[in-house]
């Protein structure tokens, strides 16, 4: 049973690698917010594997406390964009009259 | 995010919720991972998130700054005064074996008190340290 | 031992999906389209890790933990979607292939 | 004080199943811990029938049965779409939106986002606009797949009047 958890925790590792990949190559920042979302989701799903993996449900808590607090950390992230626009890596669009992009 | 219907939505639902978790951190401690510094830091994040979904002022309503230093100096005095009156029953600074007739009781309850005073101290702190930002951004 | 079976199957259902939805944040070409890839890793492949792991503890507390889990990734998950997608369109960003503005409905233009 | 209540019992079932614990000393804390969460969430002004729908306790059950439901068939879809078994292509549309509540606009727009192969992203008055990955989802939406199923929110109103 613990090899196909471990297993699993690998998969899901691999699947935070992906998710790491398209943070780190973007090309808008909200690619990167959204990426390191599904990192923080992945990550809840790792520690629960992880609490069945090592024995200790106890661990669950932190699970719980990360896909509470996930959210909060995207909420502020997005916050931060959205003051200063320019931190995007590409200056704000200039969008045509018809509301498409150049 | 001005008017962000779904985050204020969700916020209200979720932050009854995560003040409540904090809580469970702060008094499970000795059962499971997390005590004081823990607990403090994830109620100041609900307290966050409401002024992300409603606006800073609103928020420095609800937790005004005077009440804030306040909680924090509160926190550092029961830690201190756990230790003082550890003092006065004859031991050691802190030494909380000495707080109750029986040395595990008094163990129990000095964890407690002290926990109590290291979250106190670190929520109030954490959110005079974003409040005071927040606000010199905006400025 | 068949509880085993089940945990193994659905764990690695939902591991599956899960690579699913990091592949598809590579196949998928623009923001908006990702947003649906990270759809399926916050929701089916999530219940299928988180109730794989339930099957093995029966009804405890530990169970009742997984559902709070669950749940508060359901409740999370569209919000931070919706707060990510919404800064996006009105910082300016437009998806990719459709048309400019939404159409009401389909009838008037067959593209 | 209605919704005070069902939050605070609601908090402490929360407590109850978090800790495990049912000591007295314990089970004290959480009534504690109760009280001082419903006082932030009074002062907070967080507490009324919309962040907390009583009245729709059983209607809402049905609803996440059937959203699970077209879930599951969405999650399938986007899979195949991703592995390229089916075409992507992306549509914008608008969708009018009859819900009066801030909660039934909210939870249309969520359950529109829990579904892969859709999502929302931006709401004006009565309109949502939602991006979604295929023509087919987007024809779907159009008929009202989502819009049936969420619970009518009317008496929402009532209760809020009779406070």
């Amino acid at each position: 049973m613990n090899l196909l958890l471990v297993a699993a925790s690998l998969a899901i590792m691999t699947t935070m690698a992906l998710a790491l990949a398209r943070a780190l190559l973007g090309p808008t920042i909200f690619d990167r917010i959204l990426a390191v979302n599904m990192f923080g989701t992945k990550a809840v799903l790792l520690v629960a594997v992880f609490a069945f993996v090592s024995g200790r449900p106890d661990v669950l808590d932190i699970a719980l406390l990360y896909s509470l607090l996930n959210f909060v950390g995207v909420v502020a992230a997005l916050r931060l964009v959205e003051r200063g626009k320019d931190y995007a890596d590409h200056k704000k669009p200039e969008i045509n009259k018809d509301g498409s992009n150049p | 995010m001005r008017d962000n219907l779904i985050l204020r939505v969700t916020a209200r639902i979720l932050i009854p919720i995560i003040i409540l978790f904090a809580l469970y951190v702060q008094f499970h401690g000795d059962y499971s991972p997390g005590g004081g510094f823990q607990a403090g830091v994830i109620f100041s994040s609900a307290i966050l998130l409401y002024a992300l979904a409603f606006g800073l002022d609103t928020a420095a309503k609800v937790v005004p700054n005077q009440a804030l230093i306040a909680t924090a100096s509160l926190g550092v005095l029961l830690y201190a005064g756990t230790g003082v009156v550890s003092l006065f029953f004859g031991g050691e600074f802190l030494n909380y074996s000495l707080l109750a007739d029986e040395p595990t009781t008094g163990q129990h309850i000095g964890i407690i008190i002290i926990e109590l005073g290291v979250g106190l101290t670190v929520a109030a702190i954490m959110l005079l340290i974003f409040f005071t930002f927040a606000r010199r951004i905006l400025n | 031992m068949i509880t085993d079976i089940l945990t193994g199957v659905f764990v690695s259902l939902g591991c599956t999906l899960g690579l699913i939805g990091g592949l598809g944040m590579h196949r998928l070409d623009d923001f908006y389209a990702r947003l649906h890839a990270v759809g399926v890793t916050d929701t089916l492949c999530s219940f299928f890790i988180l109730f794989g792991l339930a099957l093995q503890t029966g009804l405890s507390f530990v169970t009742i933990k997984l559902l709070l889990i669950f749940l508060f990734l359901l409740f999370t998950s569209p919000a931070a979607s919706f707060s990510l997608a919404n800064n996006a369109w009105q910082w300016g960003l437009r998806p990719k292939g459709t048309n400019s503005e939404p159409v009401s409905s389909f009838n008037k233009d067959a593209s | 004080m209605k919704h005070t209540i069902s939050l605070g019992a609601l908090l402490f079932a929360l407590w109850v199943l978090l800790s495990g614990h049912l000591e007295p000393l314990l089970l004290g804390f959480g009534v504690l811990s109760v009280i001082f969460s419903l006082y932030i969430a009074r002062r907070m002004d967080v507490v009324d029938h919309e962040s907390h729908p009583i009245h729709l306790t059983f209607k809402l059950l049905k609803f996440w049965l059937v959203l699970g439901k077209k879930i599951f068939q969405a999650n399938i879809d986007v899979t195949l779409r991703i592995l390229g078994f089916k075409a992507v292509e992306p549509q914008l549309i608008k969708l009018k939106m009859d819900q009066t509540t801030d909660l039934g606009k909210a939870m249309y727009a969520n359950s529109i986002t829990l579904t892969p192969g859709s999502a929302s992203i931006h709401m004006e008055e009565g309109e949502l606009y939602v991006h979604t990955i295929s023509r087919q989802g987007a024809q779907d939406l159009f008929d009202g797949d989502i819009a049936d199923i969420i619970p009518h929110d009317k008496t929402s109103s009532d209760t809020g009047a009779n406070q």
